[in-house]
């Protein structure tokens, strides 16, 4: 067994790790740039190591410096958490080399399921549907056309080493055809530096429902159910459920099993997540494989109870995964809400800062992964998502009411966040019905950004009563003080008189 | 004492008419209030009013006369109008009819580019420095037509939030 | 439905309650008294009224003042929590009369359960195994000694009325007897007025194992299983988990259905627990039923997923239980910890007091119930307990390994807390072995308190040095007061011209 | 700057031989420390040693000198030693000697019952005072043989914690 992890991210997931390994008895090391001295995976591990000044490449992204601390340390496993380093096969290849256990799927899969075309072929190869599409890297225009012609308008061009949604072109003319190839290949080459792209047909209100697989070295392979993640602002996910309020059993059963052998098909290790779109007459194709955990892996847990880091180091440790698939229910319905600080009511303009109070909401069914606190720095050059919100109800209404709550609940103040912009989502009569797709902020935002009416508007005058109060007893103090400076040569005497007559 | 306290559109003359601990009667505009006020964290009040209980979180904003306060219910950003900062205010309006205008950012973060010159003539809408935080880009761009008067910052600068960059005239 | 509920308590249980009602849409309204007018219940209800002053006589257990209060700001209901009035027939009497829904059984049950004789009575009438001893309070001298040589010694002397180990006294020699007799009646008589007592057979080694019961208007009675309470101090329990690792399943369903029988004899409604007495052979008794919600409630929230103040909220308004019977699991395992203001390490004091800082665990499988907060005053009227910590795991281990990892995530400081007490029992090997009786705490109390040895001699040193730095850099702030008082002017200056040059 | 600082029943000397910005070197009795230390929070450090990290939260207990400080492992009540607490210490120490006590509770709480009278005589363990709070009576015995000098407080009193109740001589 694993007996000392160092963990190469930073933020919630380094202390999400951490609290697993807690649970295990496996000693935790953090890394921290410049700007993450005081930040709080650091204060929680076991060990703490500087890697480098604070943009992401010389500290984060720094695998050498990172396998270095490792070996330096003793830690027999590193933990990628995910973003970073956690989807580079080099990386994976050089710990290998280094002797020291990735957490992760071996190299090789990674590096077939990170280029989009490769990942394509493997899953046609294994019977695995994927969107209609090229196959190849886009030549000539001529070839092109043919194929357009062939799946039809609207197209998506997408950069092969892709994501996030760069290098990736969406075409509803023929004529746009040739400029959009020009620019993508562009964008995709100052990107990844890689200029391949390939063409997928546009699906029109799709789902994303993704599946989350574990498999160990002993060849077992399994799903733990769906997420359905197509709440999204710009291709980020901001609210991923379980289960999906549009896939119908038989459908579940069947995608399960489609994942299993898409993982199967790379010999996959570990735990990751196969992404699928599927169309609204229920359709579904191969999106892409995610080769880590994901940001909403909690939901999962929540529902099926198997805590998904602890799997990940099971595995890593050559043991069997802890159950059998027959064994797994989707106990209740989960719901994830991510925190950003950013202003959702100034075009998601993101907002570092220093955080001045922050109280989290608590009780039955009510989960945070966070890692901000009082007095906390939240430094500019990292992700923006300071924390996520996870409710688990027996239905999905008992889950959107305790979310409801729970965000009510939630008080981050110092910086502004995305909490108003949640509760907006859950009081949408659509969301609230699940009836939803990829599409559903874009078509809400109008809606979900209308804060200006004023529905309290004694609230309003009690704020007002309250920065009164604060303002004219802060004068007043201001009074006070040279009163008190004058004083306190007194009243230190006082104190210590009465120091002695406590004592005993 | 009264003091004038603005909230978005609304400018609120606010005047305390008696107050014996934590009980405080107060005038907000025409309404006067009885309440319960107390606070029972750093920058939190507990208010009741008419049995209605109220948890009001006041934040600190630029300077000790901005805050943003958050309810239960709602956010808002307050000032408290003084007679300092109501000279400041016409001042600054002044200053906006006269054209001068400093390009700032409202959070901390790094530049990226500044695609503009000290003396080019530039249109309002056009970009004149591009911010990078938190792997998102921003681009500012010109509230008027004028001309790049100042420039404070370079590409690759690390700067804090509020902090003069560009200077319009 | 129930529009307004009045919650007649204070402290982790009006908030919890609160809660509930806020995912339910329902309106909340706070008690205070004088010492509470910060607390957390008074913060986070819709509406709060002032009841009195502090002492609980004089506000909490003030029936008509809180009946008047209730009708004054309309409230259709009151829900009386744990302890306070949540027991008293009188009260839920009084709140029908007046026209308000009492968020508990018939005031009737009330009465007969609170009796104990009169409930040995019912339940033997119902069939229900209960302790062997006397079914009337105690008379002569010679008929108790004809009892007490029939069930054998050890016995027990009981208050009729009692609770919280008053009026109760342990005899182990017939000689004793007489006495013992005389000091239970005269405590009795002095706690509760009533001087009844009466003899039950004192087991040795036994178990507390409670069922959690539900019973709507309409005539369904379901359990909700049982809950293994045996980590108790002088009556009061510390920490209690479900399933428990002593009952058997073929004991389990025996004895729900008991306690589903002993609720059906007394036409009880709402939500109740029957406690029984558990042997170390096995045989189980009758030991009281407690005519409302418990205090460790929220381990069997977690492992069935049913929220049980919302059951409570549906009962009284005339609603059916939400669920059947068959319907219900035990998913995984659950364990609570009640962490109180004391001083396990000073004979368990008392520590009210201010709170000075506090980070509450987070993560998967960890909830809380508390309603402390920082720079908030534990009164010292009330309750000691502060807070409750809950771990799930799938495995009782897991369950174990979370708590264990929380209880060194809590940090509670300004007051003296039993969180080092409860890591202790958490590494227990009998504890960890699923291997204790009631007499659990009593057995290993000097390992338990034991924390002189020093296992971290450098933590030590760190703390030292912790403390070298703090102190020393306080008195350079000192030293550098007077320097930027007079300072001040100017700063400010500097300060207003900042201002305008960022203003735009 | 050397201080003492006394944790348990051990006296620490502890001398700061540098420190610049978080890096600092410290030396406890005969043990040199280099450490990162930052405070993080209001009264929270994190320090870094060896790689080892620790997180210590410093309580300040009764007056500027004494603390409770928790590390994720362990307690301690700590107190600064000067050349002050240490005449003080000196003097209580005296003070014990000469008979003198002040019985006094370490919470706050409310007097139930004084069963002794000024000019009492009391034995070791005779009852002195029993006081309630949070649901519970504590009884306060005399720790010596002598006679009840002064009763501070009477039946029904809300006290303070360390609040003098009861004189011993």
């Amino acid at each position: 067994m694993i007996k000392k992890v160092l963990i190469a991210n930073r933020g919630e997931i380094a202390v999400r790790v951490i609290r697993s390994c807690r649970e295990l008895g496996v000693r935790s090391v953090a890394l921290y740039s410049d700007a993450d001295r005081t930040a709080m995976h650091v204060r929680y591990a076991d060990e703490a190591y500087h890697i480098g000044s604070s943009p992401s490449k010389e500290s984060y992204l720094n695998g050498d410096k990172i396998i270095e601390v490792a070996k330096g340390c003793g830690a027999d496993a590193i933990h990628p958490g995910y973003g970073f380093l956690s989807e580079n096969a080099e990386f994976a290849k050089k710990c290998n080399a280094a002797g020291i256990i990735f957490i992760g799927p071996k190299w090789e899969s990674i590096l077939t399921m990170g280029d989009k075309i490769s990942a394509r072929l493997k899953m046609i190869e294994a019977g695995v549907p994927v969107v209609p599409g090229t196959q190849q890297r886009v030549g000539d225009i001529e070839s092109v056309n043919k194929i357009v012609s062939e799946i039809g308008l609207p197209v998506i061009i997408k950069a092969s080493a892709g994501g996030g949604g760069k290098g990736m072109r969406l075409v509803r003319k023929k004529e746009d055809l040739a400029s959009a190839i020009r620019t993508a290949q562009s964008e995709a080459l100052s990107s990844f530096g890689n200029d391949t792209v390939y063409i997928e047909k546009y699906l029109d209100s799709p789902h994303h429902v993704e599946f989350q697989i574990l498999a160990d070295k002993q060849g077992n392979t399994v799903h733990l159910f769906e997420r359905e993640c197509s709440v999204q602002r710009r291709h980020q996910k901001m609210i991923e459920e379980t289960p999906s309020p549009f896939i119908t059993q038989e459908l579940r059963d069947q995608m399960g099993e489609v994942a299993i052998k898409a993982a199967k098909a790379v010999n996959y290790e570990g735990a990751g997540t196969i992404e699928f779109l599927v169309d609204a007459n229920r359709n579904f194709f191969f999106l892409e494989m995610n080769t880590r955990l994901q940001v909403e892996h909690p939901i999962t847990e929540r529902t099926t109870g198997i805590d998904l880091v602890k799997e990940q180091i099971y595995i890593a440790s050559g043991k069997e995964i802890s159950f059998k698939q027959e064994e797994l229910i989707q106990f209740g319905h989960s719901i994830e809400c991510r925190i950003s600080a950013e202003d959702p009511f100034n075009n998601f303009m993101p907002n570092p800062g220093v955080i001045r109070h922050i109280s989290e909401p608590n009780g039955l069914g009510v989960r945070t992964d966070g890692y901000v606190y009082e007095g906390y720095e939240i430094p500019m050059h990292y992700d923006p998502m300071i924390t996520k919100l996870i409710t688990w109800g027996r239905t999905r209404t008992e889950a959107i009411d305790r979310m409801k709550r729970a965000l009510f609940e939630y008080k981050i103040t110092g910086v502004k966040t995305s909490i108003k912009f949640l509760e907006k989502i859950m009081d949408n009569k659509d969301f609230i019905e699940g009836n939803y797709d990829t599409h559903f902020i874009e078509k809400h935002l109008d809606e979900l950004l209308d804060i200006h009416s004023d529905p309290h508007p004694t609230t309003t005058d009690m704020a007002i009563i309250g920065a009164y109060i604060d303002y004219t007893s802060k004068l007043e103090k201001l009074a006070m003080n040279d009163f008190m400076i004058t004083r306190k040569g007194e009243k230190w005497k006082e104190y210590g008189l009465m120091k002695s007559l406590h004592r005993i | 004492m009264a003091i004038d306290i603005r909230i978005g559109d609304r400018e609120a003359h606010v005047t305390l008419i008696k107050k014996e601990g934590s009980k405080a009667t107060i005038k907000v505009d025409d309404k006067i209030y009885d309440v319960d006020i107390i606070m029972v964290e750093d920058g939190v009040y507990s208010i009741i009013h008419e049995g209605r209980s109220y948890n009001i979180e006041m934040i600190q904003g630029n300077g000790p006369k901005n805050y943003f306060v958050n309810t239960y219910y709602s956010s808002h950003e307050l000032d408290i109008i003084d007679a300092q900062s109501r000279y400041q205010q016409n001042r600054n309006k002044d200053g906006i009819h006269s054209g001068d205008k400093i390009i700032s950012t409202p959070m901390p973060g790094k530049v990226v580019s500044i695609p503009v010159s000290e003396g080019d003539t530039v249109e309002k809408g056009t970009t004149i420095i591009v911010i990078s935080a938190m792997k998102m880009e921003s681009e500012y761009k010109s509230p008027v037509d004028g001309v790049v008067k100042k420039i404070y910052v370079t590409e690759g600068d690390t700067i804090n939030g509020n902090q003069p960059l560009v200077e319009i005239e």
